[in-house]
């Protein structure tokens, strides 16, 4: 049953009347919010429906395990030993990340940035398949 | 004799009875002010660089519409309309059977729908929803941006706009070209070409309109937060994630589905590993086929009777209202979840919440490190970033919903 | 009081009415099935990497069509309903008028006829027929597994199918998905995602269907056999070729004409040397975006009332039956052969007349590398596999006169 | 017994009634020579090299629709007639209701003037107009070559051709593909195929035609005459250039308007350098499958009674008579120049205002250069062959003006 | 004439009588083969003739006439200079088939094969123009 | 108002009439004629005011302007000192352009030429942004 049908047997008229401008205004907002809501619940419980699994599945010491933890449930690493090496690197953040980050904001904004590994831009998070398209990426998720 | 006669008549009536002449009969001048718009759009994609990849044709669309006898105006509103068309059965005020043209048959992907789906499809095939599903939290953001959408439709309203039209004008909140097209050809087709150029002229704007509002919302402490490195994300997640969001957006909202649906095959497609080719197919090829129909024959809508009246100019206001108080509502969102985290969300990645991706995550990074140089926000904004076009295809389901 | 009366009931409605309420309706659970069924194959594809060119997309459209609301699912059977549809001529059983969605669009290239044929100019052009030319008696051997149709046929009647569904499903016997889909759309279009899906899987198994039959037919001396090299072939036979092909095929059958037309067009833009670029073309670009619109629009067709009843769990049994039928009789043909060139014939090669390019001439390969490690049966399988693909087209074209 | 009558009559059907047996009917015999007719044409553009990009297509079109019984030429003529074939209210001379087939709906395009004005797309996408902005005095060359169009019309009407059809074949003279077939396809569909044959046949003999004309019209000293060097052109421009040329011709003559404007917009996408992924699509993605679908549906209307008779014949004579005019008022025009700048401008440059791109210019590079080996024309003729596109275009405007 | 159109004149309706299977049955494979075998005898004919006119045309020696006529007609070549080098290489093929079947088998099935020569490589019967397109035929032909 | 409404109320039927026929064949090239004088006008005048603006603008000595104006209104230059070092260049072209110029011939019709610089390809006036396209141009630009 489609909803536009069941807003006929409301009465639900599309005009310019206060009561159905005041209907749209405040079922909009928390219509969209609802539905992202729902989303944001389930990918929540999904996404730690996988890490158990992973964790079921790879044994992973008590080490490392904490360490992800510590990411994904927001407390900060206690220790990082790889911290020194970068000096302006803030907490929480990883020179790795840095790096990354750097190379996207060079890129985009043609500003200076320090670059302290060349590696971690195979991993960049966008995904580079060929020139191409990532010419495709860069260029074009611009107007949209 | 006859024949002299004929030449000269000839020769004559092409200067007497050309688009020139058409100039200074009764309204031939609004053409001309159409004309010098178009111009003005040109100018503004070529040399200032707003969104060229639309707005060139759509500008190029407009001026092709207004040249008077050419022929290259969309002369229809409905499917009907153009099967009406096509079958010699529409007329002119002067009872002249109208003929189809090239833009008749190139605006009808955008009256049946099928343009924006498609481009959402490339759109998708190019977007990474990592950051999101590393913080789903931050989808929030992007629903909170869309709160322009209805803020631009009451005040629409107040200014005596028809619900379906104010509808329209409001989704130029969402800062999404192809759900502004899709919207709009639905509810309010006579207001098509307008509204594509104001929501591309706003989302080239983003760098402009969204800094000052970020910086009266909030603190510097609030701009200065640094946040956590995303947890690392699994193939499988980036699998499931886009038939997740399929099933339950379009279960909730069908009207959504199109849009949310094709957005999510693109990705799937692209995540899969499997269908590269296709995959790859629908980020450039068809997609670049589908952005020059789609502009040339959304600048096409744009006869000088629909385009320049006051109607019109209320788009460029409400379309100002509706980025900014999408802005807000990203920013004021993102405050709360500060408050709600202790401090470990920036409220600044809320801006992003409006799409218009990547420009609008561009900002909040920017942003971010005026107050601190080593804080990288990019990453982090570019989850609500992303969910900003979730957001507004919801948005769009809904106004669809109501107001269709 | 209105305003908080009229907003409670939109959120109410929002989730009483959604898709969710949906399945606890009468007849709802049907389509919470085809979800499911189209998550399967979305598996299928992805993680098994069943023709994840296809099954992704034909599953993604079951996917969208089984939203209940959403308006993605094809609604017309025939090109006077598409008209009805546009004109707002349709209704659906309690009297409202259907609007086109997206999938009506998108499918009106496959109920034209349009889509398999530009699918078949790719193939022609990155298909390279030259062990056929080398070798002509392999051509029969692509001939002989199309027995497997027919056999399929006969079973279908058997099992009370209508003499045109009969002949849809007997085609996935061709092991040719276009064909397939062409074949279907004109005889039983209500049964087009189903008899697509079963193509487009059997053909991922044929390396686990194959082996058993071969060998159960085949003795050891036989599967031993190490053929001849192939004669070269010049390029002149190779443009000729297509054309020959075309202008034979079309005169005896005009039905297979523009399946057999299109693929050997393909072919000789390839083999012309002189238009690579259109070549490319249909190979990439437009094959691409075809295969996108096909295989969405394809899988939108099945709606839970047309799927999921007795007559599809048929289509699984009759596929097996006619692939293996097939691959049957293109090795005993090949057996045939074997006993007529006194031992210059390998059998196995009979078992890739079921088209499957290429993957079936993959399984003659293996097969008789078991037997004869360095017994390279590839390029002589190329011959029969490519004969396949004309061989179905050609079964596709009686089938079509005779139930048309 | 029935059984086997049933097989045996349903075998000796295929035979007694296949297209073979057809040949022999009263009137089959022109299909025959059709199909002959198509093979010289394949061999054209395979062995020598005919504008194979469009003769190849289009011959293996012409093959597919005369095959008889296929269902592979197009069987309407106007937009009316595609919707009643949709609709199944056309019939053939026996009553029996026709079905559209693949080649229907691919010309919908060529019908509906969709092709032209894309392929004008891409072609205005890779074309370089900037010898013409430095000299805009070699745009008059290009208007001057046309006069072979309006001399082939005069001789048209003389041989009692319609004046529509004396126009389509005057547009031969403008040497420009997609021209002649936008306007035949308004005029004269009837001649479509045949007026498009020539059209690529004859500017693929342009340097066989040409060199002759220019010889016997100019003098040595004239032949010799070394030009300056082109001054540089800014991207401002170059801009500029296309927007100008759009607005003052379509003003002038709005029947030019949807190819010229096409034309320029592609140029725009190209020199604004902002839309480099969109001109680069419309030069190469949109184009080649545009290309693929418009010579093979203008192949297909070829059928054997509309094809073959004294009014074809004529247009093989009419089209060279239209050359070889456009050719000689480009060097005579070009020696009225030579006489008016007192030297400065060589007449041969006149002849390369036929269009033809590049090869029209090629031939005057190479004449210039028999009579002084240092001498380098090749940039200035670029100006008169750049603008015969535009100046064929504006002549496709009066034709369609006057005749429509 | 259509064969549809005759097959109303025979009162052969498309039905499910045992009557229409068996005609469908019996003359459908019956007709597959008669059109492929057509197009066999064509192959055959058009294969000899352009021998004979290659042969006409380019004064072959008896010797590598003789060659090629054996590859042709299948009777054994009864020597073939090349062998020794190659152990594996079985009677009837080439070393250079091997090799361009080994790289294609390789390419396909990822198993270890000798490649004696990377030259015939370039007469590969897979047309590889580009990569793309090489690359389009090993994806995309699996498919169909 | 389009043309062919006032063609019908000038009693200008197209038909084969001498009447008709004339009018066709000598309006038609007048006005195509026209439209491109017309064209040719403007752009004399806005290349003339475009130099006019970059003189304004650059502030070019008074020797590049003359330079280039030599160019521009066909008077000679009246020296180029780098006209030695190629004897084949004849009055006014330059080296560079011989040598483009010799490319482009060399790539279209396949004859020797003498390419003195490889520099001015760079400048090629035919846009080669990526070796598709320019392929393409060469390939596609012949058929239409
Ligand atoms: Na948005
Ligand atoms: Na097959
Ligand atoms: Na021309």
């Amino acid at each position: 049953m489609n909803l536009s049908a069941l807003l006929n047997t409301l009465d639900l008229v599309a005009d310019s009347s206060p009561a159905f401008t005041s209907t749209v205004v405040i079922s909009g907002p928390t219509i969209v919010l609802a539905v992202i809501a729902v989303l944001v619940i389930i990918l929540v419980l999904f996404g730690r429906a996988t890490r158990r699994a992973a964790d079921a599945k790879n044994h992973l010491t008590q080490h490392e395990k904490d360490k992800r933890d510590g990411t994904i449930n927001g407390k900060k690493p206690e220790k990082r030993e790889f911290r020194e090496p970068l000096p302006a690197a803030p907490q929480g953040v990883s020179p790795e990340i840095v790096a990354a980050i750097s190379a996207a904001v060079y890129m985009l904004e043609g500003e200076g940035a320090v670059v302290t590994s060349i590696r971690p831009l195979r991993k960049n998070p966008i995904s580079c398949r060929n020139p191409w398209a990532a010419a495709a990426i860069a260029e074009n998720t611009k107007p949209f | 004799m006859e024949i002299l006669q004929g030449v000269w008549e000839v020769v004559r009536s092409i200067f007497s009875n050309s688009g020139y002449a058409y100039f200074f009969t009764d309204g031939g001048y609004k053409n001309l002010i159409m004309i010098f718009i178009a111009f003005f759009f040109m100018w503004l994609g070529i040399k200032k660089g707003y969104e060229p990849l639309l707005m060139i044709p759509i500008a190029f669309g407009m001026l092709l519409a207004n040249l008077p006898g050419a022929n290259l105006a969309v002369q229809y509103h409905d499917l009907q309309g153009f099967i009406d068309l096509l079958a010699g059965r529409l007329t002119d005020a002067n009872g002249n059977v109208l003929t189809p043209g090239l833009m008749d048959f190139l605006y009808f992907g955008v009256k049946a729908g099928v343009y924006p789906p498609l481009i959402f499809l490339g759109i998708g095939a190019m977007t990474d929803f990592t950051s999101l599903i590393a913080n789903p939290i931050s989808f929030l953001l992007g629903a909170a941006a869309q709160l322009g959408i209805f803020i631009a439709y009451v005040i629409a309203i107040a200014m005596h706009y028809d619900p379906q039209q104010a509808g329209s004008i409001a989704i130029i909140g969402g800062a999404d070209g192809p759900t502004a097209i899709f919207v709009t050809s639905k509810l309010a087709p006579e207001m098509l070409g307008a509204i594509a150029v104001a929501a591309y002229s706003y989302m080239a704007l983003v760098p402009v309109i969204q800094p000052p509002i970020m910086k009266a919302l909030t603190t510097k402490k609030e701009r200065s937060v640094v946040m956590q490195t995303l947890r690392p994300v699994t193939k499988k997640e980036k699998i499931i994630f886009p038939i997740t969001v399929t099933v339950i957006v379009t279960l909730l909202l069908p009207d959504a589905g199109v849009l949310v649906g094709m957005l999510m095959l693109g990705n799937l497609l692209k995540e899969s590993g499997q269908t590269e080719r296709i995959a790859k197919a629908a980020q450039n090829e068809l997609m670049n086929i589908v952005t020059i129909m789609l502009g040339l024959s959304v600048g096409a809508t744009t006869s000088a009777q629909t385009f320049w009246n006051v109607k019109t100019l209320g788009i460029i206001v409400l379309g100002l209202v509706a980025f900014a108080c999408g802005t807000a509502g990203g920013v004021l969102f993102g405050k709360i979840l500060y408050v709600i985290t202790r401090g470990k969300i920036n409220p600044l990645i809320g801006a992003a919440g409006v799409s218009a991706v990547p420009m609008a995550a561009r900002v909040a990074q920017k942003e971010g490190q005026k107050e601190n140089p080593s804080n990288f926000l990019l990453m982090h904004a570019m989850g609500p970033n992303v969910s900003g076009v979730i957001g507004s295809a919801v948005a769009a389901g809904v106004l669809l919903t109501l107001l269709k």
